[in-house]
């Protein structure tokens, strides 16, 4: 039977018809037209789907579309704030953080999630916390300075 | 002449076992041809599946290329990559 | 932390190329905005989906889909036999020479399954979970054949064999009983015996490495439609969407012209996504159904059933002098073709010795065929594989010798003029450039801590050119936009945009590069083999150029002077001729006035390049082992490699990290697992353990640039050179910290405690 | 087609009656990082998904005569945050956030792992180590059952038809006592242990061992409690020949298998490795209790 859910997404409110076996990711994907969350395994082992749920990162493709009702997600359709990219965003193309770019949604994601509770993180927490987000372009390098780059930004703004 | 080295593939199923050749020809594309005059279905092997190395630099495919009785030429397995 | 090391070179007065702008699809990578496979839609859909096989090796006797048929929702199936029959024949437009029946065999076998995961059937139905259960209603009846998956098991004489009809070819006498060895190839030079009669010290090994996947995040994904009136549609992400429209045309016997494949963007290819598996099943399943298909392979299916590279085990005999003068190598080289012939064992046999000068030696070379699923390109296919025994062949040479391991390759080192192990002679190397910058690199003399061990290894790959086209059209305000047939897939817009803007004399950003369906661009080979920044920027490049050309002798047109008159100077026309005194015309200018002056200003290359440089790489790593545990950290990395010239070098050196950590994962952890049906053990990331973040420190690239006269910017290929060092530098310096050489890959932890506690 | 239904009732008891009405194909969905795996995977066709996030109590960690109350939908990443529950039970929390990534964190829960029966799970050695009990709701009523007896072997729990866990429970910490857990991975983060060793220290006031539980994790079809090893920290201040007897005791009561994973010899020797390194971090955090 399919469940009629009624979530919140990237701050708009938003409903669609959910079988029961269909995911939080596929329901951003094929109901909700947000393809920017991807699946790379759909056993959240890649973090390419990274959402975040109430606050909480998570891999959409571990969640059912069904759970999602009543609460709160974000995507990386919601990370920029218009055409105004976040920080993370413009670090990560500065610092060729991304190759085919195919993780960066997730990465992105899961980064700002990091920054978010996170705000002063060292590299070796940063690569911790990014470690559910598999890369297999860059080796890491340019994507763990991109978000201690965007980090050092953030605070410095937050400073001034 | 021409002197052509075969290093690698499967030429020597049709030159019965002979890796290394002088051969009368002017461009790359006649030299096949002579090859395949001598050794039945070497230039058709040649054309699919080998590069051809003129003076160091390999070309994979070269028919146009003139060659100089000093030429050498080395037959190398065609390169593809990742 | 990166170092250029920058070879004067006269007149450099580059302002694009050499510099790091953010690359023009940037915006819609980080935004979520940019359509890669699975992300494209077309109204009224299907969902294909495979059926697999779950034997290694069987024959099929009889495949029964009524009953799926029957099934509401169910719109078409497809299985082998309703593809064209096809001749066994060499078709270029993938990686080289690929026979066409073996693709075709292996997007849908016929007579026999050759692994577990190969495509029996497929369905297209109406949702996803129809499809399912349609897969479910087929009925495939099996004979389940012996099955052989390991190399030397399959090269044995009483192997079980995928192919009766197969005969080893390559050898001097045609043999009398068929083989899974396709085939045998060997490379020699001088006199073995005699080279190593005079040799001091004789170092040999044998060395394993196991088959290993190219690990792309994006599984395969495509989307078909087949019209009524044989014009066909297909969407998909891959590394050329030339070659899936050549070989989808031979596969379904359609003409090529009525095919438009239009390149989603790719999410990593690595040679992977170098030929088809479910373009041509979507396109027949599309017919049959008279509706778009769409096919998004699963994680399990992308492991289970394309391209791993080979599993390979390779011996390596080497004599040297008491100097270290290396007199004679015999290296044999057995590697895994899978369901079918076609390893990259002829570039591991012709890469092998690439980097010495080695008087005599001779390399053999197998390919074998065996029941696991048919391998694709990776990276340097074939390279990392035999580097990985000879350079760790080496790394013991110089222990016994007592040698530095860079002294003792800088000894046998090839230079300029210096003929080839696989034949050619060299031009233009940088190879002892790239010795020098790691000798000089403060990496190589840091102190080591307790348990750490360094390891050094070379690494060689030819890089390639070949067919591309591109044009460049200038739009009435003065901007442009660059159309190349390459997908891109780690940059390659912004060094196309890079290099056009170079020779216009445009900022960067006013050069839109955009990737085009094989309708709206002339032929591309593929993006791999390192060479799309080489051949297609050349295409680019030579396209401006005339581009240049032609806006000269507009500007001529202009003032009435002669076009030997005007110089292209930063975007504007000068005039030189001083009796006219003109002020200078912009590109702008020339293009708002471009109907009186001839049309439209635009200009489309088609070329073969030709001169790509080869590469070479020389990493370093320090490794810290758990002496109880055996887990293997990888501490320091530094990666230093000749690339010409960097047109955009945070790119080039995002090229050299990731191949150096893929290489590095290929090392330590990763590997295909059969349980004893021949059935792959790990299809997961879970299990097949690729590096993730917290495995690896900062990996140091050092761009060496030696450049290379035939392209335009002295640009070489580079993608591929950085994963041939670092399974031996990893091995080599874990064989260093504990004190016994490491043989066998991946180095896990029970492989190392085990090698410990075996002393 | 096989049909699929998800209920997410608003009670334990509501909960069970589902549960028990949907039979084999039923099953409790906490944080479904285990769930959607297999039914993604086609390993388990449920017909029937019960959520038991809407349950009160069932997300949550709260104080409870002296111990804590943990909901079984808990997720990892709101135990490592719980200030007095990592204090208290810090080998609990870390065996618990190793399993998988942030993202995992964000969803996964100790029941879950507990009733995934996996023998490798993480946070399983470090309960029975605590002697954690599980609060477990049936059609017919509520149970308390010791964490060791839920899983009996791979995959297979001891819950009939309709049973849940409800809510973990960890008992009062006493005083100068703690615990810690290690494994073993390939890799740094993202993988199934190996091996995993989970140590719950007592001591006395002049630092000798007073009280030692020591759990093996991946090397015997369920979590074995190794009370031979324990039997040999009890008594001293873990000093390095207690420690290399400990190494012995506990490699002794391995019964691994060889998998992809790893070989039982390996296993094995890992086993001794890490009962010494955690038994180390253990008495080191109970003795800073002191």
């Amino acid at each position: 039977m399919k469940q009629h859910v009624t979530a919140t997404v990237n701050g708009d409110p938003v409903e669609f018809l959910s079988d029961p076996g269909m995911t939080l990711l596929d329901a951003l994907r094929d109901e909700l037209g947000l393809t920017g969350s991807k699946e790379g395994c759909g056993s959240g082992d890649c973090g390419a789907c990274s959402v975040v749920v109430d606050g909480r990162l998570v891999c959409s493709c571990l969640m059912l579309a069904a759970e999602a009702e009543g609460h709160r997600i974000e995507t990386i359709e919601g990370m920029a704030e218009g055409s105004v990219l976040h920080p993370l965003q413009r670090k990560f193309i500065e610092h060729a953080a991304l190759q085919c770019g195919f993780c960066t949604p997730g990465l992105l994601v899961a980064a700002k999630a990091l920054l978010d509770s996170n705000p002063d993180p060292s590299e070796t927490e940063v690569r911790y916390w990014l470690a559910g987000n598999l890369c297999r372009c860059t080796g890491y390098d340019k994507v763990i300075r991109a978000v201690m780059d965007a980090g050092a930004e953030m605070r410095q703004a937050r400073v001034a | 002449m021409p002197h052509v080295v075969v290093a690698g593939g499967d030429c020597i199923r049709f030159t019965g076992g002979a890796t290394s050749f002088d051969v009368e020809a002017d461009t790359v594309r006649r030299l096949i041809g002579a090859l395949d005059e001598r050794y039945p279905g070497l230039g058709e092997y040649i054309d699919k599946r080998m590069a051809i190395s003129i003076d160091g630099e390999i070309f994979q495919d070269p028919g146009h290329v003139p060659l100089t009785p000093e030429t050498e030429i080395y037959l190398i397995p065609k390169i593809g990559g990742g | 932390m990166t170092d250029v090391l920058d070879r004067p070179e006269a007149g450099d007065t580059l302002r694009v190329v050499g510099t790091r702008p953010a690359r023009p699809d940037g915006v819609d990578k980080v935004t979520g905005r940019a359509t890669y496979g699975a992300d494209f839609t077309m109204a009224g859909q299907l969902v294909g989906k495979i059926l697999r096989s779950p034997h290694a090796h069987a024959r099929i006797v009889s495949i029964d889909t009524r009953k799926a048929r029957a099934l509401p929702g169910v719109k078409a199936i497809v299985i082998g036999t309703d593809f064209p029959d096809q001749a066994s024949e060499e078709l270029a437009g993938g990686e080289g020479a690929s026979n066409i029946r073996d693709i075709a065999l292996n997007c849908l076998a016929r007579d026999k399954v050759l692994y577990q995961g190969h495509a029996v059937a497929a369905v297209a139905a109406t949702s996803s979970s129809i499809a399912d259960a349609a897969l479910a209603l087929i009925d495939v009846k099996y004979e389940v054949l012996p099955h052989v998956t390991d190399v030397e098991a399959a090269m044995a004489p009483d192997a079980p064999l995928l192919d009766e009809t197969r005969f080893t070819t390559g050898l001097e006498t045609k043999p009398d009983k068929p083989s899974n060895i396709a085939s045998r190839m060997q490379l020699k030079r001088g006199d073995l015996a005699d080279g190593f009669a005079s040799a001091d010290v004789i170092v040999e090994g044998r060395y394993i490495t196991p088959a290993v996947h190219q690990g792309y995040i994006e599984p395969h994904a495509c989307v078909a439609s087949f019209g009524a009136d044989g014009q066909c549609q297909v969407w998909a992400s891959s590394q050329g969407q030339f070659m899936i429209r050549a070989y989808c045309a031979k596969i379904l016997n359609i003409e090529a012209s009525d095919i438009r494949v239009t390149p989603a963007e790719i999410g990593g290819g690595f040679g992977g996504k170098t030929t088809v598996y479910i373009e041509p099943v979507a396109l027949a399943l599309s017919k049959q159904a008279g509706a778009p298909v769409k096919i998004v392979m699963t994680r399990d299916e992308v492991f289970r059933a394309t391209g791993p590279t080979s599993g390979a085990v390779i011996e390596v005999k080497l004599g040297a002098k008491s100097d270290g003068t290396i007199v004679a190598a015999d290296v044999v080289l057995k590697y895994q073709a899978g369901a079918f012939p076609g390893s990259p064992v002829g570039a591991g046999a012709m890469t092998a010795l690439a980097c010495y000068n080695i008087p005599n030696f001779l390399i053999t070379g197998y390919d074998v065929v065996n029941n696991t699923p048919k391998v694709a390109a990776y990276r340097a296919p074939g390279a990392p594989i035999s580097a990985f025994g000879v350079e760790s062949a080496v790394d013991e040479l110089a222990e016994k010798l007592g040698m530095d391991p860079i002294a003792l390759r800088l000894k046998n080192a090839v230079h300029d003029g210096d003929k080839a192990a696989y034949g050619p002679t060299f031009k233009n190397i940088g190879y002892v450039e790239t010795l020098e910058a790691i000798a000089n690199h403060p990496h190589y003399k840091a102190p080591l801590g307790p348990n750490q061990g360094r390891g050094l290894a070379v690494g060689f790959w030819f890089n390639v050119g070949g067919e591309s086209t591109a044009a460049v059209n200038i739009v009435e305000d003065g901007s442009a936009v660059v159309i190349s047939g390459n997908p891109d897939i780690g940059g390659s817009r912004a060094s196309m945009a890079m290099m056009a803007a170079e020779v216009l004399g445009l900022p960067v950003e006013h050069v839109r590069p955009i990737v085009a369906d094989t309708a709206s661009i002339g032929f591309s080979m593929l993006t791999g083999g390192s060479r799309t920044t080489f051949a297609t920027g050349m295409a680019v490049t030579q396209a401006a150029q005339k581009v240049v050309e032609d806006l000269k002798r507009r500007a001529a047109e202009i003032w009435d002077v002669a076009v030997d008159k005007v110089e292209w100077v930063n975007g504007s026309a000068v005039c030189l001729d001083a009796a006219k005194a003109k002020p200078d015309l912009t590109l702008a200018a020339i293009a708002g006035q471009s109907a009186k002056t001839g049309g439209p200003i635009g200009a489309t290359i088609a070329l073969n390049a030709q001169g790509a440089g080869p590469g070479f790489g020389v990493h370093l790593c320090d490794v810290e082992v758990d002496p109880e545990t055996g887990h293997v950290s990888v501490v320091r990395y530094t990666a230093a490699q000749d690339v010409g010239k960097a047109i955009h070098p945070s790119y080039v050196e995002g090229q050299v990290q990731g191949g150096a950590v893929q290489g590095i994962g290929w090392a330590l952890n990763e590997e295909y697992v059969f349980d004893g049906k021949g059935a792959m053990e790990n299809p997961g990331f879970l299990d097949y353990r690729m590096p993730v973040a917290s495995d690896l420190p900062m990996i140091d690239a050092v761009l060496v640039e030696v450049a290379n006269p035939r392209h335009p910017f002295g640009a070489k290929g580079v993608g591929e050179v950085p994963i041939v060092p670092p399974l031996a530098a990893v091995g080599n310096a874990v064989s260093r910290a504990i004190g016994v050489r490491m043989h066998d890959l991946p180095l896990s932890p029970p492989r190392v405690r085990a090698a410990i506690d075996a002393g | 087609m096989s049909q699929l239904d998800y209920l997410a009732p608003a009670s334990a008891e509501d909960a069970a009656k589902a549960l028990a009405a949907g039979g084999d194909t039923a099953r409790p969905l906490s944080g479904g990082t285990d769930l959607l795996v297999q039914l993604r995977a086609g390993r388990l066709k449920p017909g029937l998904i019960v959520d038991l996030k809407k349950i009160p109590g069932a997300i949550g960690i709260r104080e409870e005569a002296g111990g804590f109350v943990i909901g079984a939908a808990t997720s990892g990443a709101a135990l490592g945050e719980h200030a007095p529950l990592v204090r208290a039970w810090p080998g609990v929390v870390e065996a618990t956030n190793l399993i998988g990534s942030t993202q995992i964190q964000g969803r996964a829960s100790m029941a879950g792992n507990i009733c995934n029966a996996s023998p490798a799970a993480d946070s399983v050695p470090a309960l029975v180590a605590a002697r954690a009990t599980c609060v477990v709701v049936g059609p017919t009523g509520r149970r308390t059952v010791p964490v060791e007896e839920i899983p009996v072997g791979p995959g297979r729990t001891s819950l009939a038809p309709g049973e849940f866990v409800l809510e973990i429970r960890l008992p009062p910490r006493g005083f100068h006592a703690a615990d810690a857990y290690l494994r073993s991975i390939p890799r740094t983060e993202m993988d199934i242990a190996v091996v995993g060793v989970a140590v719950n220290l007592t001591l006395g006031v002049d630092g000798v061992i007073t009280d030692a539980r020591i759990a093996l994790g991946a090397v015997g079809p369920t979590v074995i409690v190794a009370r031979e090893a324990a039997a040999v920290l009890v008594g001293t201040r873990a000093e390095d020949d207690v420690l290399a007897r400990l190494d012995e005791a506990a490699r002794a009561v391995c019964r691994p298998i060889s998998d992809k994973r790893g070989t039982a010899e390996f296993r094995t020797k890992i086993t001794g490795v890490l009962a010494r390194r955690v038994a180390t971090i253990a008495y080191a955090r109970a003795k800073e209790r002191i």
